[in-house]
């Protein structure tokens, strides 16, 4: 099945890009344009698991690898 | 699979003489994997069908030279059983479809020319031209293209010490996007592409083959149109880490004796590659197309054969060698694969799912592909500028303001600061000055180098801008004290089925071969990017020329900047005043006008030979040459590279204020030498038939132009530093 | 003093590093491949720049993971010297060898110039050479340099002087303008600038030598 | 109100940090880890306008700014 992980990075940590990104959009005309967040998002196709296992796996890729606890945070979910 | 056909012919950019041959060839109608094959392999871009009569004439030889154009990069012999390995190439269509990728690709593509010879690269170079900046699209196109070089090359560990930028209406629809690459070599492990031994093996490493830019190569022969949009899922995405790995793994690999041949996969990928390989080896090849691996599932011959997925190698090992080579390859992680052998039958037989797909000759394809002599027609004749007609919009020094500040001249800092230029710890000289000097790692030598070209010149006299080009790269390379060897070049034209870009691809051609022969500055490879035209709007013809020289004692280059002062400044060279075709007449008085500066080659080795000689001698402290925008530029040049300001006087004799100091006479050079030194120079000088002229001396943090004024140092510096990146501050789409 | 360079997929500054060792210590450095689990008998090892795994992910992300980092980091707990420069710091900071992390440049934009330093600690293996705000020049080029940390984790560098290198005109926004930071033992520096590539005046610098002179000291 | 744009590569086109994320999770030992993807989410903030106005300006600046056309398709949705 496939599972998704959202990486964000922590409250409080700058994020630089999301700022660049933000003032360009007011520079390109777009008003009223607010906060800007910046996420990344992973697909994993795991084969031969139920949701549940599925899951942890999805959980522990993110602990292990995908996310830098140093700064990130992450939720795993089904697709689909 | 497609029924093949005429119009199906077209749709591959074959004319109908084209697809006539094809059918006599093969003796009957071919199929649509033979009709690919065919149409990539005779694309413009492949088989240099316009331009291969007229590049014959290139001076390709020297005792220095190892190999000339036709393998995957020229060599050169640099001594101590060591060469020099280099070649330039366009990614100019793709950079202008998707920037970043384009030039990141473009850098990918020529590194693969270099090391697929066995070649460490060394130093990467580019040369750009972009639309102007007034252009919507500019700024855009700027900015994809810089980081997409830096992406690349910065990941790959390869430095970028050179190049150069320039911009000009011509090239808003169609910009310019050339890179070089030199790499260092023992002279007894270069590796040719020519398939030998029926029998071995035929390998595959690298990327996986995915549907990437299929028919690239066809794209890159065709002239830009408004549909041209609806050609953008063949965008082709580079993987620089991939490539990092695939150079450690084909070094590792070449220094055993596995290989027998290896050549790297560019445009038209599979097909070209292993044409190349059986025609330059007089072989022929079977594949099993099965055996490619794929990125995707359900990918035909057709597709497997002709897309140009990139960082990928085509190798014929030695029989036996596979589980060695293997064992490199997993080692670095790459996806390797036997997917065919070497055969004497002359003939590529390309077998899928267990039939013959493809069966087509060898020679007829790779070796006999159409040669067209298009006709040809000169450029009308243009009436040189007097400089007395010349009138000066501003004072000197204002003038001088402003050239500095142009888009033309002004610092590329903006750009070569995203340029990793001190990777491998060995450059000596990176990006800003005259030629980069890059030592040669772990020797007492060092090879300068270098890119060059004024296409506003060569517009208007491709034979004169042709000329020109070689002597500026060769005068480039001389300046920080090195002994030129050879170039590379990279001919971006327009349409050559129209006579006039014709006309210019001949004369530039003839204009380079003369100056390459009289400067003995052979050619040894290169590349042609025709069809730079969108909508019958063609860019400035732009011969660029990628010089490549040798330092002996890397401690003995000199360098562009002044630092001390004290010195006298001496300017050797004629300086009769040359306004025609000049940045001043552009910038200043908005003006593209006039012949461009005449071009004497037995001049211009004179005075070369000459500013090389009092090198040795250890007179000069400091050197640059004259180019664009003229002697005062090139005086500011060097005191903005080296903090120190000077004093110059206007000589009385000149034709005009203006035509001394920004006239772009050839052939000159600055030198900085001290005080008692000039006497015995001037002597040598007139001995020598040289002229030389003491026109300043250094010191102060000011520019001193009499009569005119002055300016500091620090306001040049802030009119150089400002114009790119306030105008790169404008908006723009996030590139990587 | 013997020194080893670990090179992972995507190295690139490995070879740098081991010639600024050769020639500070007089011995080639041991090469060590990224799937080695051992690390050879060294008193120091270097994390080279380059971009490891391509950078992607996250910089230096994929090789902290690696089986050497194992090694390295058994041997930093027992006292070894670990350097880190460039990738190589964003290595020791992602395998937790170093605290914070490094993300992209402030700018955005890649950044290849050469910059000036003031030495913040010189009570270091690494740094014992030069004295407390000296200043220094040294090349730097990254895309992903900007130094963060949380406020308590930046509050505790600076007051226990772990803070090695300070960025005079801070070229990627890294908090509190960082360029170099030890671990608290003081055996593991990660800095982001490269000072294999000032090891010479002809190179434009030679600030980069006294680091390796001073560990060939630090270790005698 | 608050919108979400979703970037993903078109079919086709390489993504060489997504096929080195797949085998290093597979050397992390993570098995039976199949096709990965990666997508970047844009979280826009988007001042008074009203659902179908904030979602047009959100495809508009996905447009000009947060998708590169070439090789990037988009999605734009409401959050929450
Ligand atoms: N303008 C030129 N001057 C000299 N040699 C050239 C020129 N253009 C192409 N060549 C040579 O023709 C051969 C084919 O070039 P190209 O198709 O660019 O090679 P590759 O497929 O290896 O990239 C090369 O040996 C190249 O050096
Ligand atoms: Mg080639």
């Amino acid at each position: 099945m496939k599972v998704r992980i959202v990486v964000s990075l922590r409250d409080g940590v700058l994020d630089p890009a999301a700022e660049t990104i933000r003032r360009s959009l007011g520079a390109l005309g777009f008003d009223g344009v607010g906060a800007v967040t910046q996420r990344r998002v992973f697909e994993v196709e795991i084969d031969g698991r139920d949701e549940a296992a599925a899951l942890e796996e999805a959980r522990a890729m993110a602990d292990r690898l995908l996310a830098n606890p140093v700064i990130e945070t992450f939720v795993v979910e089904p697709v689909g | 699979m497609t029924e093949v056909s005429i119009a199906v012919a077209e749709d591959h950019g074959l004319s109908a003489e084209e697809f006539e041959r094809i059918q006599t060839i093969l003796g009957r109608m071919p199929n649509l994997l033979e009709l690919g094959i065919f149409s990539v392999m005779w694309s413009e871009h492949c088989s240099y069908k316009s331009s291969k009569r007229h590049l014959a004439k290139l001076p390709t030889e020297a005792p220095w030279v190892v190999c000339g154009p036709g393998e995957n990069a020229g060599v050169v012999d640099i001594g101590d059983g060591q060469v020099a390995i280099f070649k330039m190439e366009s990614h100019n269509h793709p950079s202008f479809i998707e920037p970043y990728q384009g030039a990141a690709t473009g850098v990918g593509g020529i590194m693969r020319d270099v090391f697929t010879m066995g070649a460490r690269p060394v130093a990467m170079l580019n040369a750009l031209r972009f639309g102007s900046p007034s252009h919507p699209k500019t700024r855009h196109l700027v900015a994809g293209v810089v980081a997409g070089i830096g992406g690349y090359g910065n990941c790959v560990g390869v430095p970028t010490v050179g190049g150069e930028i320039g911009f000009h209406g011509s090239f808003d629809g169609n910009i310019l996007v050339n890179a070089m690459c030199v790499g260092v070599a023992q002279a007894d492990r270069v590796f040719y592409a020519a398939a030998a031994g029926i029998g071995n093996p035929v390998v595959y490493v690298g990327a996986k083959t995915g549907r990437d830019g299929i028919h690239g190569a066809t794209m890159a022969s065709a002239e830009f149109s408004d549909t041209t949009e609806a050609k953008r899922p063949t965008v082709q995405v580079g993987d620089p880490f991939k490539e990092k790995l695939l150079l450690e793994a084909c070094l590792e690999l070449m220094a055993g004796d596995a290989i027998v041949a290896i050549q790297d996969m560019g445009a038209a990928g599979l097909t070209s590659s292993s044409f190349e390989m059986a025609s330059r080896g007089g072989t022929g090849i079977e594949l099993d197309l099965d055996q490619v691996p794929a990125r995707e599932t359900g990918m035909t011959p057709y597709e497997l054969m002709l897309s140009e997925s990139q960082e990928r190698m085509l190798l014929v090992l030695r029989e036996g060698a596979e589980a060695d080579a293997e064992a490199i390859f997993s080692k670095w992680e790459l996806d390797a694969a036997v997917i065919g052998r070497v055969t004497g039958s002359g003939r590529m037989v390309l077998r899928f799912d267990g039939t013959v797909v493809g069966d087509v000759p060898i020679a007829p394809v790779a070796g006999a592909s159409p040669v067209y002599d298009r006709p040809a027609e000169p450029m009308p004749p243009v009436l040189a500028v007097a400089p007395e007609l010349v009138r000066e919009p501003v004072g000197t020094v204002a003038a001088l303001e402003r050239l500095i500040a142009s888009p033309e001249l002004c610092s590329r800092r903006w750009a070569y600061e995203q340029y990793d230029s001190t990777v491998m710890a060995d450059t000596l000289a990176g990006p800003g000055g005259d030629a980069a000097v890059v030592r040669v790692h772990g020797t007492a030598k060092a090879l300068a180098l270098t890119v060059d070209c004024t296409p506003r010149y060569v517009q208007v006299d491709p034979v004169r801008g042709g000329a020109q080009a070689v002597c500026e790269a060769w005068r480039n390379l001389t300046a920080v004290g090195a002994m030129p060897l050879a170039i590379t070049n990279c001919l971006n034209f327009g349409n050559p089925e129209r006579p006039r870009t014709m006309g210019q691809l001949t004369g530039a051609i003839q204009g380079m071969a003369k100056a390459c022969r009289g400067l003995d500055f052979p050619v040894v490879s290169g590349n042609v990017s025709l069809y730079n035209e969108t909508d019958g709007r063609a860019v400035q013809p732009t011969p660029g020329i990628g010089g490549v020289g040798l330092l002996d004692d890397w401690s003995r280059r000199i360098e562009v900047g002044i630092v001390e002062p004290g010195l006298q400044l001496v300017m050797i060279g004629d300086a009769p005043g040359w306004l025609g075709a000049s940045l001043y007449l552009r910038v200043v008085c908005g003006r593209e006008e006039g012949m461009p500066p005449p071009v004497d080659v037995s001049v211009e080795r004179r005075n070369g030979d000459f500013v090389r000689g009092l090198m040795d001698e250890g007179l000069v402290r400091a050197c640059h040459d004259v180019g664009d925008g003229g002697l005062l530029v090139a005086l500011v040049e060097m005191a903005l590279a080296g903090g120190c300001g000077f004093t110059t006087t206007e000589p009385a004799d000149v034709a005009t204020g203006a035509a001394w100091w920004f006239g772009e006479d050839q052939a000159r050079y600055v030198v900085a030498v001290a005080e008692e030194a000039v006497a015995d120079l001037l002597h040598e000088a007139s001995a020598s038939g040289v002229l030389a002229r003491p026109i300043g001396h250094t010191g102060g943090d000011q520019i001193v132009v009499e009569p005119h004024g002055r300016v500091a140092i620090d306001r040049l510096r802030a009119l150089s530093e400002g114009w790119f990146p306030a105008y790169m501050s404008g908006l723009d789409r996030q590139t990587s | 003093m013997r020194a080893a360079v670990v090179t992972f997929p995507g190295s690139n500054c490995d070879r740098d590093l081991a010639v600024a060792f050769a020639k500070a210590t007089g011995r080639i450095p041991v090469r060590v491949w990224h799937a080695e689990t051992e690390l050879p008998p060294v008193d120091v090892v270097g994390i080279p720049g380059g971009f490891s795994y391509g950078d992607y992910l996250r910089s230096g992300a994929i090789a902290a993971r690696s089986p050497i980092l194992r090694a390295v980091a058994a041997f930093a707990a027992k006292g070894g010297r670990v350097l880190g420069i460039c990738n190589g710091f964003q290595v020791l900071t992602e395998a937790g060898l170093l605290p914070g992390a490094l993300v992209r440049n402030a700018g955005q934009r890649f950044v290849s110039r050469w910059v000036e330093l003031r030495v913040e600690n010189d009570a270091t293996g690494f740094t014992a050479g030069w004295r407390a705000g000296d200043r220094i020049r040294l090349p730097v080029a990254h895309h992903d340099g900007n130094y963060v940390a949380d406020e308590t984790t930046l509050a505790h560098l600076e007051a226990t002087g772990a803070v090695a290198f300070r960025y005079a005109d801070n070229p990627n926004g890294s908090a509190r303008a960082i360029a170099g930071v030890c671990n608290d033992a003081r055996n593991v520096l990660g800095l982001m600038p490269h000072p294999e590539r000032a090891i010479g005046a002809e190179l434009g610098g030679s600030d980069g030598a006294v680091l390796f002179r001073s560990l060939v000291a630090a270790l005698a």
